[in-house]
């Protein structure tokens, strides 16, 4: 349990774990540590490796090659049953022939709890989900977002190293599913659990991680706190998962460090570049629709010069789609304050800018 | 138009349904009534009214004994194939077998191999080993034919079950046999009783394979219903026919009952 | 009982199959490993298997192989085959009465398929109950009541000629007629079942998109809907084809000597004249047909399911 | 295989029979064997069905159980393959079976049944022609053309086996049996040849004669069912056994039988070779040999006797229906059994291929 293995090593290691069906890679060289009361999520499209990891973190699937810790202790050659785990399923997995009761006390009975000690701990569990009058009640008796706080409660009643969750979110309508994020991350302050969370939804990833992985094509692409990740992304692909990025094609020029020189027609820009690129490399340059400054054209000539071609009305926000020189379309988000001082009107001339640190390069290699 | 047809299509439709529930129907209902004939031929509409073919088949030990066999044999083949049904269901759906859906597919060659096919190989197999006329030679046979619908109705069962209920037990703390009687054998038990009930009714009314495989001293219900019926129809036929007419009907009930009773249906 | 039961599994798998499509049948998963290694639930085939070699593959095997075997070594038992018209005329007998039911089953199951999936709730389980019904009655007890039926001075008959349909009571018994509505009636659920399956898998959408694009009712019903239960008819229709060519019972107790079927002949052959060897061969020749058959009929529902 | 062996049954010996001039008349009841002391034995007795076995049941069966505490099984229908099967199996399921005449000599040949027990039957009681050192008669019957009344009710009834063949004059099914014994004598004797002349049949002629009606006839194949066709008004003439018409008569059915070119036959209580109740199975054969047994089955189906002593207790209603009525047998001719014996595995094959063409 989480006391035992204090507050210095990591709850869960990764090392070089590779999964592969078939021919096919489901994942490939996964490095990863999940730190002690840490919020991971796993975030990736679909087919991206994230479930298969968490399948193998759970032991319900072997890698073929890497090693997993838990708790310090390599559980390789661990059954489900003798990991330190609970894990909430996407379809909530609840047993249809038993109470919630019955369901919740399952671990502890499992653990060869005492009688009177599980009907205290499953009485406090369900009163921590709120859900204490429904303990007699059959799972197809509840709603979804009941359904989904039972399976949480018995997957943390027995206090677990660590929590799984894959997609737990995924069956329930938005509004559940904002109030039920909120929930979760409620119980982890309370109990100071570590959770490993799987998702596909990107928004439901910024809002409840201490830290994303963001997957791709069974490789972890970037790993880091959400702001890290929305801010400064190391890949392409981060990029454009990750919110909305307009990406302008450009070349190389100067570097230094992280900072670096870009032709776009033929004008030049400052950006950052998370990794060295060769001047001269065609590349593109990834910026924020919201970091995008517009400006009906000044005297002064600063940024690309481009036409309005729609605006849309977000309520809190206007988009505002622009056309550039080379026919490439562009989002700029404005938010309604600013948007209405700039009163602009389809047609009109524009002019783009951007500040140095909110523009990022990678190579253009995919496009 | 359109209309028209889709209306001259119900109609036609309703015809068909009338007529075919008439004509899978009405013949036992026909039995059941004879059952209670006064009369000493199988006359329909019968003459009179009586109980006196029940009489003649509960006082004839002919018939008893017959009675006494058949549960003889089908206490123990549907339980054996039910055991035996589910053990091999489980296996094939739920664990990893290299070519599971061969072996799948291999067990339900009794029920798709013509039943005297079977029945003259067991009664050769059986003549050089003294089973012939034996309740064993009965039961073991009667195993063979029922255990397919077993293993049909268990497996489909276990399809239809979500597998990560298992998973989720594993995760829970559950080692793999605590985690097949707490979930898997709870969520099945329907289907194993439908399995069972099933197995058992198909014994009941097995023959072919009984026919070959008894004899005078351990004959079976459907034998001698079979060499009544070859022989000398009289009413008592009518009579052991409405009884089995009305066993089928309950295990059918239960059975349907039991169906709907599956906590892995969100009804 | 062969087709008795066949026609219990078909029913339970069937019954079973709709519960799959009524329930929405959780995602596969890409399948998991608990343990990673060979699965110890192996072991629990064990006795099933060596119950199904022993008692049923092996004896089956050894019937076959007398076909070779008895009374000497040698093809003779099929060239005894071929040069008794007799033995072939029972084949060709079999497969007609097999070639004349199968259509018929196809024809009435179908408009009662149709309304088990589509019409009102009630009607449903009404007719679910009534297929249902005599699928777990013994074939013994309806083949006997068919019997009663149409013997000739039985309720069939009486009603015929009370509706003055026919002046003469009609020999309904111990003849092609008397057979082929034991057998029919026998089969029907066979096809109604996987033909049910098979409709509840149609989208409804399908049929009223098809009427939006202007197809006539006949025209999307020929166009759409039928291609669509196709498989199930298939499937629903093999069935019927093999299970007839095993009958026993219903020939024996509703036909007249010219429906001899080929099961009659192998029990004929064994009970009557000890002829092991010829009882083979027929046997040979029975599973022979029914893997053609079932063979076919994986290609054309195997090629359909690539082809959509 | 001698003569004495197969004593040649004549029309004389039967006439004589029922005359009880054949044999010594017995008397003097049952031996002194002990009551109840098979108490707990099971002896299965093998015959045709229906309402003979039945009549047997009550006239030999049931006395017996009484007498010695057995329990008697009943199984049935008796059938030549099956009671040769049972023999090769090693352990016949039968422990006393009523074979007709033909097969009680087929059987003597291939060794199929324990000899009978002297020290234990009375043979005395019994006709000696009918009294073989393999098997003693029970009954003496015949295969009789059988018509409806109601069918032919006001109209010219059938009388020859010709008339059975003629569809013009007597139209509607009819029946014969599934069986090569009888239905050849019968088709040749439609087709002309006269009784004394039929051995050796003219198979084909006779299935020549037979492919005449087969699309009209309805062939039985048990005893029983025979009488159910004409119950059930399914055919309206045909093959059936003096005694079953007599049952199905009584029990109400329309149905009268004509006594013209009537075939005679009897049946014989055998013991299977290997039988493990052969010493039970002696002692019922013993019981059938009473007087008062056999007239009760008589009475009950029409068979005859064949303990002379027997007919004195026979219903002089019953007895137009016996085979064994002088007038009867006079209108007929008996079997050869001889012929069938030696013929008879050949004929059932021929006879099984002509049913399929």
């Amino acid at each position: 349990m989480t006391a035992s293995n204090g507050t210095n090593g990591p709850v869960l290691e990764l090392r070089g774990v590779r999964k592969s069906y078939g021919g096919d890679v489901a994942v490939e060289n996964v490095d990863l540590e999940l730190r002690n009361e840490e919020f991971l999520t796993f975030l990736g499209p679909s087919g991206s490796g994230k479930t298969t990891t968490l399948m193998m973190v759970a032991g319900l699937q072997q890698p073929d090659a890497g090693s997993i810790r838990l708790g310090g202790k390599p559980v390789d050659r661990l059954p489900p049953y003798r990991r330190d785990i609970g894990m909430v399923f996407q379809n909530y997995a609840l047993f249809p022939h038993m109470s919630v009761c019955r369901n919740v006390a399952f671990p502890l009975e499992m653990r060869g709890v005492g009688k009177p000690e599980i009907d205290r701990q499953v009485a406090d569990v369900l009163q921590l989900v709120g859900l204490a009058a429904m303990g007699d009640r059959l799972p197809r008796q509840l709603s979804g977002g009941q359904q989904q706080r039972i399976a949480l409660a018995r997957a943390m009643v027995y206090h677990p190293a660590l929590l799984l969750m894959d997609e737990p979110l995924g069956a329930l309508d938005k509004k559940l599913r904002e109030q039920m994020q909120r929930e979760i991350k409620r119980i982890h302050r309370e109990r100071r659990t570590s959770v490993l969370y799987v998702t596909h939804d990107q928004e439901e990833a910024l809002t409840m991680s201490d830290r994303i992985a963001v997957f791709n094509k069974g490789r972890i692409e970037q790993i880091g706190t959400p702001e890290e990740l929305y801010e400064h992304p190391t890949t392409r692909f981060v990029a454009d998962f990750l919110g909305e990025t307009n990406f302008l094609p450009g070349r190389m020029g100067a570097s230094e460090k992280l900072s670096c020189r870009v032709h776009i027609g033929n004008q030049v820009f400052d950006a950052q570049t998370p990794a060295p690129v060769a001047p001269g490399t065609q590349v593109v340059v990834a910026v924020r629709p919201e970091r995008l400054k517009v400006q009906p054209v000044a005297a002064n000539g600063e940024g690309l010069s481009a036409t309005l071609v729609d605006i849309v009305y977000l309520g809190n926000a206007r988009r505002s789609v622009v056309r550039l020189a080379d026919g490439r379309q562009c989002s700029v988000l404005q938010h309604a304050s600013q948007a209405d001082a700039s009163r602009l009107a389809p047609g009109q001339a524009l002019q783009l800018s951007w500040e140095s640190r909110h523009a990022t390069v990678f190579p253009d290699n995919h496009t | 138009m359109k209309g028209d047809g889709l209306d001259r299509w119900r109609i036609f439709r309703g015809t068909v349904c009338i007529l075919a529930a008439l004509y899978l129907i009405a013949p036992l209902v026909i039995v059941v009534i004879i059952s209670f004939s006064a009369a000493s031929f199988l006359q329909f509409p019968p003459p009179g009214l009586s109980l006196r073919w029940y009489q003649n088949l509960f006082n004839s030990p002919a018939w008893t004994d017959s009675l006494g066999v058949s549960i003889k044999i089908l206490i123990p083949s549907a339980s054996i194939a039910t055991l035996l049904g589910t053990a091999a269901a489980v296996a094939i759906v739920r664990g990893r077998i290299a070519g599971a859906s061969i072996i799948g597919a291999a067990l339900m060659l009794p029920i798709l191999v013509p039943g005297i096919i079977t029945a003259a190989a067991l009664f050769g197999v059986y003549r050089g080993l003294g089973l012939n006329g034996t309740l064993t030679g009965l039961i073991i046979g009667h195993v063979v034919i029922t255990m397919p619908y077993v293993v049909a109705t268990v497996s489909s069962a276990l399809k239809t079950m979500d597998p990560r209920l298992e998973d989720a037990a594993a995760t829970l703390g559950a080692p793999p046999f605590a985690a097949f009687r707490r979930v898997t054998l709870p969520l099945l038990a329907p289907a194993i009783l439908s399995g069972l009930l099933f197995a058992a009714v198909a014994s009941f009314d097995e023959l072919i394979v009984s026919l070959f495989v008894s004899s005078a001293r351990v004959r079976p219900v459907a034998v001698q219903m079979w060499s009544n019926i070859r022989g000398d129809m009289d009413p008592t036929i009518a009579a052991i026919a409405s009884l089995c007419f009305a066993f089928a009907l309950l295990a059918l009930l239960a059975e349907m009952i039991l169906r709907r009773r599956t906590g892995v249906e969100p009804t | 009982m062969e087709t008795d039961l066949t026609r219990k599994a078909s029913n339970v798998a069937s019954a079973h199959a709709i519960r799959t499509d009524e329930a929405d049948a959780p995602p596969a998963l890409p399948r998991r490993s608990s343990a990673g290694r060979m699965d110890v639930r192996i072991l629990l085939l064990v006795p099933a298997l060596l119950l199904l070699v022993v008692a049923f593959i092996g004896p089956v095997g050894m019937l076959l192989s007398r076909a070779f075997t008895h009374p000497q070594i040698g093809m003779q038992n099929f060239v005894d085959l071929w040069e008794r018209r007799g033995y072939l005329q029972v084949l060709w007998n079999t497969i007609t009465i097999a070639a004349i039911a199968t259509p018929i089953c196809v024809l009435i199951g179908f408009p009662v398929a149709h309304a088990m999936t589509h019409g009102s709730a009630r009607l449903r389980r009404w007719l679910i109950f009534i297929v249902l019904v005599p699928f777990w009655t013994s074939l013994l007890v309806r083949t006997f009541a068919n019997v009663i039926l149409l013997q000739r001075n039985g309720p069939l008959n009486a009603m015929l000629v009370g509706l003055g349909l026919t002046a003469e009571p009609l020999p309904l018994l111990y003849n092609i007629t008397g057979l082929l509505f034991g057998a029919v009636q026998v089969l029907l659920p066979f096809v109604i079942f996987p033909l049910h399956a098979a409709m509840l898998r149609v989208d409804p959408t399908y049929m009223q998109a098809a009427l939006t694009l202007g197809a006539g009712p006949a025209r999307a019903f020929l166009r759409v809907y039928l291609p669509l239960t196709m498989p199930g008819l298939l499937t629903g229709a093999t069935l019927v084809f093999i299970s007839t060519l095993g009958y026993y019972v219903t020939p024996a107790m509703l036909g007249g000597p010219r429906q001899t079927m080929i099961a009659q002949l192998i029990q004929d052959q064994i009970a009557q004249f000890g002829n092991w060897g010829i009882a083979g061969a027929l046997s040979l020749l029975l599973l022979l047909v029914s893997g053609v058959m079932l063979l076919l009929l994986q290609l054309t529902v195997g090629l359909k399911t690539v082809a959509r | 295989m001698t003569d004495a062996s197969y004593p040649r049954l004549t029309r004389r010996d039967i006439l004589g029979a029922s005359l009880g001039l054949g044999g010594a008349v017995a008397f003097g009841g049952q031996k002194a064997f002990g009551a109840d002391d098979l108490k707990g034995k099971t002896v299965v007795f093998a015959s045709w069905g229906g309402a003979y076995q039945d009549a047997q049941k009550v006239s030999y069966c049931d006395p017996f159980a009484q007498i010695t505490g057995a329990h008697v099984v009943q199984d049935g229908p008796m059938n030549a393959a099956k009671f040769r099967a049972m023999i090769e199996g090693g352990a016949p399921d039968w422990d006393v079976a009523d074979v007709t005449i033909d097969f009680l000599y087929a059987g003597i040949g291939d060794r199929l049944f324990e000899k009978i027990d002297r020290t234990i039957v009375d043979t005395s009681r019994v006709d000696t022609r009918f009294v073989n050192d393999y098997g003693i008669g029970c009954i003496v019957w015949s295969y009789n053309l059988g018509y409806s009344t109601k069918a032919f009710a006001g109209r010219e009834v059938p009388k020859t086996w010709a008339d059975v063949f003629d569809l013009k004059r007597f139209p509607g099914k009819r029946t014969l049996g599934d069986n090569v014994v009888a239905t050849m004598e019968v088709a040749l004797m439609a087709d002309g040849v006269p009784p004394e002349q039929l051995y050796p049949l003219d198979v084909e002629r006779a299935l020549r004669k037979l492919d005449t009606i087969k699309s009209q006839t309805i062939f039985w194949s048990t005893n029983s069912q025979s009488q159910q066709l004409f119950v059930d008004g399914e055919v309206n003439l045909g093959l059936v056994l003096n005694g079953r018409a007599y049952d199905a008569a009584k029990k109400g059915a329309p149905i009268a039988i004509s006594w013209e070119q009537n075939i005679q036959s009897v049946d014989y209580l055998v013991v299977p070779r290997g039988s493990r109740n052969a010493a039970a199975a002696m002692r019922l054969i013993e019981v059938m040999t009473l007087p008062d047994n056999q007239a009760k089955l008589a009475n009950l189906i029409a068979y005859a006797p064949t303990n002379p002593a027997a007919f004195g207790a026979v219903d002089p209603q019953i007895a137009p229906w016996l085979s064994t009525q002088p007038d009867n047998i006079k209108r007929g001719f008996v079997i050869n059994a001889e012929y069938w014996r030696d013929n008879l595995k050949r004929l059932q094959e021929r006879w099984a291929a002509w049913k399929l063409t």
